[in-house]
């Protein structure tokens, strides 16, 4: 045979990226599988005691921070939702009336371009409770007013919450108004001409025809709250107590707080499968949309 | 809680597509009115953060105790952006922000050039050349966009330890470019399966050559594509905290790591000025491409997510 | 130890370290994780004694709760490592020994005499395993009171006359009806787990103390009294945290004291740095005592590392520093600067009222314990910080429960 | 010079066969057109001898090499695509040029031949624009400069007229033909479109399923289809296949269709001997049927059936009549349609030695 590089040279060309991928990721997940296994410290040590190489995993189980930490990835899942349902509610209203459109996506847009370390720090500031927003209700005659959210164990959630809230929203408005704006005009004058009020029209078709945009939107959401560290880290550093842990914050203070590596590498297969049972559904998703769009 | 690296996911970078619709001016009704006043506040609710911020960067530390959050300065000063910027500490270092930025920049520029042509080429050669295991390639690098850093933590350390990479700025560029590789390859890759077959077959029966073809007839057809990469690669990195703080070494380390180190040792009482400052200092690279160039910004953050 | 290093050795002792020449230059990489102004300060006596010797002085730092604890431990094994850190924890250092970067400095210490000079619990703290391995730079107590004298004086209290902690908290309502915070803390995770074991050594002494917080600990004694007593303190302590204490840095805490918002703060002495800073004087500004009725103190010893299996122009360049930081007059320049207390007995120059009260209560062996960063399992201290943190920030937790979680942490831990 | 093979190819894709033990040779400077449906394996076959995509078996030679295993670039084709394909982002001369300077040429050389494919294909004034800015006659006519200027022995062509609007098809017809005449190149070319195939090609090669059903001169596949497919494939209107039965009489061969009508057969050349009674297709082509109710002299058939409707299609006319379920169509003199009605009897006559006869099981021609 001779060489022919129109078959050599694409795969000599993905050749680094091969690499990375089997280094970088697979490889790297492997060992960090293979690490949780053992009683690795500061530096791993790979001798697994096979009877108990589940140990790790016992612990994290028992751990009253881990547990907190799922517990606050919920919350902060299921809040953070709410940055879908105002994303929404934005969206649909930009589309519906004209005027201003490019003015108010320019301002729900805007925080997506901040970090969350700057988003934490600005929402710090804001909920300071004696120079901020607290302060100032107060000075205004609001005394009965309870800002100090982020002093207290059961509302720090929810300061984090708001504050990414504020972040993700305009987001998810962009990606409804694309959704919207791929709806069939002749649907709103259909149902104008059926006499179809704004709220039935929502509810019983625009909100169904979108149901993919908002599993789209559901499933990055899912996806960045695994991720959530910068914005928590901000805003309270897991404090007080252990009330904001998240996962991701759980495995970086194991690894350099504990110096435990083992025990971190527990904790980050744990999120892997957390992300794995998020992403499942996506590639579901995306097959399902792949047979409608064929059948199409 | 979208952070960037989210926003790009699963693939594909068609820019948004705008149905032109008609615009139908109509008179302002009741409903109007509701819709506009609501929208109108909703948009002071997104202002409020950035008035506070400017505000208090731009008062004294007096006038900050005074808890007037909402007041405008009384004393306009810009005394805090100058210290944020020159004098500011981190660490023994009391050179300001300044040199985060700096940092940030040698950071940024390494890693889109690593990272982009690297993707670009992965995503061509997938794309448009034969590949007998690329769909293989393609669902694993689907996975691999979905991986979030901590559980390649430290074998990413090892890995930069090994290459003697680990603490520089090298470093902390070679970090971002894995872990944004699956996604801009992605991004890519759907860009180019776009280009028409034929295109491709007349290139190969004219030149035949991988690079030739890539050099003069494909990377010409990637303007738009690239710069939504762009702007989403830089507000990736630039706004990154969790790379550049396990990763970078001896003042190396990013601008948004300078911000967190200052706002939480700063010397003596909390100058709460100098951390807004700072702020905004941080966040204004970002916020000027998307001022600049909104329209590609929202395309390049949504890229991939809304696929048709 | 070669011969040349030997010559260089003498050569330095004879012409004095400070103003010693260097025959190389080095680009010395020195990391630290200190930040605040004082600590700044501080450091950068070091920097002009130990530049002055030719030397490049090239800082990487990284805060307290960054985690620099695996930062320096990668870039040790790295391409980039520091060659001088400070870190005291022994089982960083037993690391270091496993992958061959380890520099005992035993000799040297014996060569230049300087072990004469130490405390002996300073020479415990710099040793592992039977070698000296670290260069002691200062020394703190990591739970002394600083009180406002003027706020003092003007609520007519004598914080000199308490002499247990129930007959201080006996005048905090006193002091809140004139509208001033009689404690001030900031309450992050680590200010906490530190007040914690100054209430612990204050209030249950140091065989309760070294049985949590030793090398060795021992299980026995989590769920006994002591423990209790102590948990039952904390959480008075934390009614009696003003509202803005969540997440509020040590600094910023002292502050509050300087400016007269607050009556006092306990806290490593470290703070003292902060009232020099603010133009204030020891004895005069500012009061200064142990912990009232306190059984023992619990003593940090700062302390930096070098690396080993370097260059020979590098091992000397490190030697250097460690000259530079044992020096008498750096020793009191940078106690001074940082507001520690100096671990040379015959530093050189003014010693103010602070660290003489300092050097009064590490007179007795008996009457202190070591900062249990430089003795216990990291894993450990960690977890008794989670749950000392969350007891602290959930006022409905009880101290069993707070028992309970670190009885099932040791059993997982350490057990 | 080339001479263009295909030997043995195989050709499939996982588990199907798209092509299957396929042989093919066409001479140089012939012009075969590969015509068949869409999905009869045409692209397929064009896209082997290119290179873009390879071969399961089998081997192809263009003059003495084997390029089976060659890249595209290196067996000396050219090729014009369906859709252009022209390089979005060059200009016209830009694209001419790309594929010459790949291959290294001397820089005079590569303006000499662009040069001179821009004059022989009119659009010197076209050199600066980008594809987008031309009509797509003018699309078309660089895609075949790009193809020319390389001076390639054997030149492709992928149904290349499909996209042009009637009126521009045909003069690019004309023009690929005036190139053909001048250049005298190989062409392997495309298509679905019998009109193209019968005027341009000296060759066709009729394929469906993978299969080459005919491969012979245009007047060949016309007159003598091979068997029923490529009988009803070309020509339109269609070719009228019957079903009947051979019959002998008085030393005559005749077949008699299910509807009872008779067709003479004695001129017919068969291959060996028809049978008694063996089921046969009659293939009668609709122009061989003399104008209606006209006497034909010596007529093989006559036929007098009830007319269904009439069809004009400018220069010409179809009639078509009742044929039991079926219906029978035949040339109308254009003039007469407009005077013919549905339901009128009419009566036609189909001329000895016209008709083609297949074998009903079989499909072969007899």
């Amino acid at each position: 045979m001779t060489i022919r590089w129109t078959r050599i040279a694409p795969q000599i060309a993905l050749t680094p990226a091969l690499a990375v991928t089997a280094v970088a990721f697979i490889g790297s997940i492997l060992w960090t599988i293979y690490l949780s296994f053992t009683r690795s410290r500061r530096v791993p040590d790979y001798a697994i005691d096979w009877t108990e190489w589940t140990r790790q995993y016992d612990r994290l189980f028992q751990d009253a921070g881990w547990s907190t930490a799922l517990w606050n990835l919920i919350t902060l899942g299921l809040g953070s939702a709410l940055a879908i349902v105002f994303g929404f509610v934005l969206a649909a209203m930009i589309d519906r009336e004209k005027r201003g459109e490019a003015f108010f996506r320019t301002v729900f847009l805007y925080p997506l371009a901040v970090s969350l370390i700057v988003t934490g720090v600005a929402w710090r500031w804001i909920l300071n409770p004696t120079m901020g927003l607290e302060a100032t209700l107060h000075r205004w005659g609001w005394t009965g007013v309870d800002f100090n959210w982020l002093a207290q164990g059961d509302t720090a959630m929810y300061a984090i919450i708001l504050a990414s809230i504020w972040q993700s929203s305009g987001f998810y408005m962009a990606l409804m108004i694309a959704g919207l704006k791929s709806i069939n005009t002749e649907i709103w004058s259909a149902a104008r001409l059926d006499g179809v009020s704004l709220w039935r029209l929502y509810i019983e078709i625009i909100i169904p025809m979108m149901k993919f945009t908002f599993l789209t939107c559901a499933i990055l959401l899912s996806l960045g709250v695994i991720k959530a560290y910068d914005i928590v880290l901000a805003m309270t550093n897991g404090g007080p107590g252990q009330s904001t842990w998240v996962p991701a914050y759980f495995v970086i203070n194991a690894l350099s707080q504990k110096q435990n590596l083992g025990y971190a590498s527990a904790a980050a297969v744990m999120m892997l499968g957390i992300t794995l049972l998020v992403f499942l559904p996506l590639v579901l998703l995306t097959a399902w949309q792949n047979r409608r769009r064929a059948a199409a | 809680m979208t952070d960037l690296s989210v926003t790009e996911a699963a693939a594909g970078a068609t820019v948004v597509r705008r149905h032109p619709r008609v615009r139908r001016r109509r008179g302002l009704n009741g409903r109007s009115i509701a819709v506009l006043v609501f929208l109108t506040m909703c948009a002071l609710f997104f202002c409020v953060p950035l008035y506070v911020v400017l505000t208090t960067s731009l008062k004294t530390m007096e006038e900050i105790r005074q808890g007037q959050i909402f007041a405008l300065p009384e004393t306009w000063t810009l005394e805090a952006w100058s210290f944020a910027w020159n004098e500011a500490c981190s660490g023994i270092t009391c050179e300001g922000l300044k040199v985060g930025f700096w940092n940030s920049v040698r950071i940024l520029v390494p890693s889109l050039i690593l990272s982009i042509s690297l993707a670009m080429v992965t995503g061509y050669a997938l794309a448009l050349w034969e590949v007998k295991w690329a769909g293989t390639f393609l669902f694993l690098l689907f996975l691999c966009a979905f991986v979030p850093l901590q559980i390649i933590m430290f074998p990413l350390i090892a890995i930069t330890r090994t290459m003697g990479v680990y603490g520089t700025i090298m470093g902390v560029a070679v970090v971002h470019s894995v872990m944004a590789m699956p996604v801009l390859t992605l991004i890519f890759r759907n860009f180019y399966k776009d280009i028409p077959r034929e295109i491709m077959n007349a290139a190969i029966m004219d030149s035949g050559s991988f690079w030739k073809i890539f050099a003069h007839i494909i990377l010409p057809m990637s303007g738009n594509i690239l710069i939504v990469v762009l702007i989403l690669q830089i507000t990736n990195v630039w706004n990154d905290y969790l790379v550049g703080v396990t990763f970078g070494g001896f003042n190396t380390q990013p601008m948004t790591v300078n911000l967190a180190n200052m706002v939480t040792v700063s010397t003596g009482t909390a100058t709460y000025n100098v951390d807004m400052a700072a702020a905004l200092l941080t966040a204004i690279p970002p916020l000027v491409i998307y001022f600049l160039v909104g329209k590609f910004f929202v395309a390049g953050i949504t890229a991939g997510a809304i696929k048709g | 130890m070669t011969t040349t290093r030997l010559t260089r050795f003498a050569a330095a002792l004879l012409c004095g370290t400070a103003i010693a020449p260097a025959a190389m230059a080095e680009e010395v990489i020195i990391f630290h994780n200190w930040s605040s102004g004082p600590e700044v300060a501080a450091l950068n006596v070091l920097k002009d004694n130990f530049e002055a010797m030719g030397h490049t002085w090239t800082d990487i730092a990284i805060p307290h709760d960054t985690g620099s604890n695996v930062s320096l431990l990668n870039l040790v094994t790295g391409g980039n490592p520091p060659n001088v850190f400070l870190e005291s924890s022994p089982g960083f250092y037993r690391d270091l020994a496993d992958m061959g970067l380890a520099r005992p400095l035993t000799d040297w210490y014996e060569a230049g005499g300087y072990l004469e000079h130490l405390p002996s619990s300073v020479i415990d703290s710099i040793t592992v395993d039977g070698e000296i391995m670290k260069i002691p730079t200062a020394i703190h107590i990591d739970g002394m009171v600083y009180y406002n004298m003027d706020v003092a004086e003007e609520l007519g209290i004598d914080p000199a006359a308490w002499d247990s902690l129930d007959a201080m908290f006996a005048d905090f309502d006193t002091i809140r009806e004139a509208g001033v915070v009689p404690i001030a803390i900031g309450a992050q995770q680590w200010q906490i787990g530190y007040l914690t074991h100054a209430i612990a050594a204050s209030v249950a002494g140091p065989e309760f103390y070294n049985a949590i917080y030793g090398g060795e600990v021992n299980p026995d004694m989590i769920d006994s009294e002591e423990m209790r007593l102590t948990l039952d303190w904390l959480r008075r302590f934390q009614e009696a945290a003003d509202e803005g204490s969540v997440n509020r840095d040590w600094n910023v805490t002292t502050n509050m004291v300087i400016t007269g918002d607050a009556l006092m703060q306990i806290h490593g002495d470290w703070m003292k740095g902060e009232w020099t800073a603010a133009g204030k004087v020891a004895g005069e500004d500012f009061g200064c005592m142990q912990i009232p009725g306190a059984i023992a103190v619990p003593v940090t010893v700062d302390a930096w590392g070098v690396l080993g299996d370097q260059s020979e122009a590098m091992d000397a360049a490190e030697l250097d520093f460690a000259s530079v930081v044992l020096d008498p007059e750096v020793q009191a320049q940078f106690a001074a600067e940082k507001g520690s207390t100096p671990v040379r007995l015959d530093a050189a120059g003014e010693i103010d009222a602070c660290s003489q009260a300092v050097l009064g209560y590490l007179e007795d062996p008996e009457h202190q314990v070591a900062n249990p960063h430089t003795m216990v399992d990291a894993d450990w201290q960690s977890s008794l910080w989670d749950v000392l943190f969350n007891y602290w920030s959930d006022p409905s937790m009880t101290a069993d429960e707070a028992i309970e979680q670190m009885k099932s942490n040791y059993d997982l831990i350490l057990g | 010079m080339p001479r263009v093979s295909f030997e043995n190819i195989v050709k499939s894709y996982g588990g199907l066969t798209v092509l299957d033990d396929l042989n093919l040779s066409v001479e140089h400077g012939e012009f075969l057109v590969l015509l068949g449906p869409s999905g009869c394996g045409k692209t397929t076959l064009l896209n082997l001898l290119a290179g873009l995509a390879d071969v399961t078996d089998g081997r192809i030679v263009i003059g003495e090499r084997d390029v089976t295993d060659l890249d595209p670039k290196d067996r000396g084709l050219a090729m014009v695509f369906q859709s252009y394909a022209l390089y979005p982002t060059k200009s016209v001369r830009g694209n001419l040029k790309f594929g010459l300077s790949a291959a290294k040429l001397p820089r005079e050389e590569i303006a000499r031949r662009v040069d001179w494919a821009a004059k022989l294909l009119q659009i010197e004034p076209l050199m600066d624009r980008r594809p987008s800015q031309l009509s797509g006659g003018q699309r078309q006519r660089v895609a075949i400069g790009r193809a020319l200027v390389k001076h390639a022995d054997v030149l492709l062509f992928d149904e290349p007229l499909s996209n042009l609007d009637a009126k521009l098809r045909t003069e690019m017809r004309l023009e690929i033909m005036r190139l053909h005449d001048e250049l005298n190149p190989t062409v392997v070319y495309v298509t679905h479109d019998q009109i193209e195939a019968m005027t341009m090609a000296t060759k066709i090669a009729v394929m469906n399923g993978g299969v080459i059903q005919q491969f012979g001169t245009p007047d060949e596949v016309y007159e003598t289809p091979a068997n029923l497919f490529v009988a009803g494939f070309i020509g339109a209107p269609a070719m009228n296949l019957k079903e009947a039965r051979i019959a002998k009489a008085d030393g005559g061969v005749e077949g008699v269709f299910a509807t009872g009508a008779r067709i003479a057969l004695d001129d017919y050349a068969f291959a060996r001997a028809p049978q008694e009674g063996a089921p046969i297709v009659v293939g009668m082509r609709p122009e061989h049927f003399g104008a209606p109710n006209a006497t034909l002299d010596g007529a093989a058939g006559r036929f007098v059936l009830p007319l269904q409707h009439t069809e004009r299609t400018g220069s010409d006319a179809t009639g078509y009549l009742h044929w039991g379920e079926g219906l029978l169509s035949h040339r109308v003199e254009p003039g007469d349609a407009a005077r013919l009605r549905p339901g009128q009897t009419i009566s036609v006559a189909f001329p000895r030695g016209k008709a083609n006869l297949f074998d009903a099981a079989s499909g072969e021609r007899l």
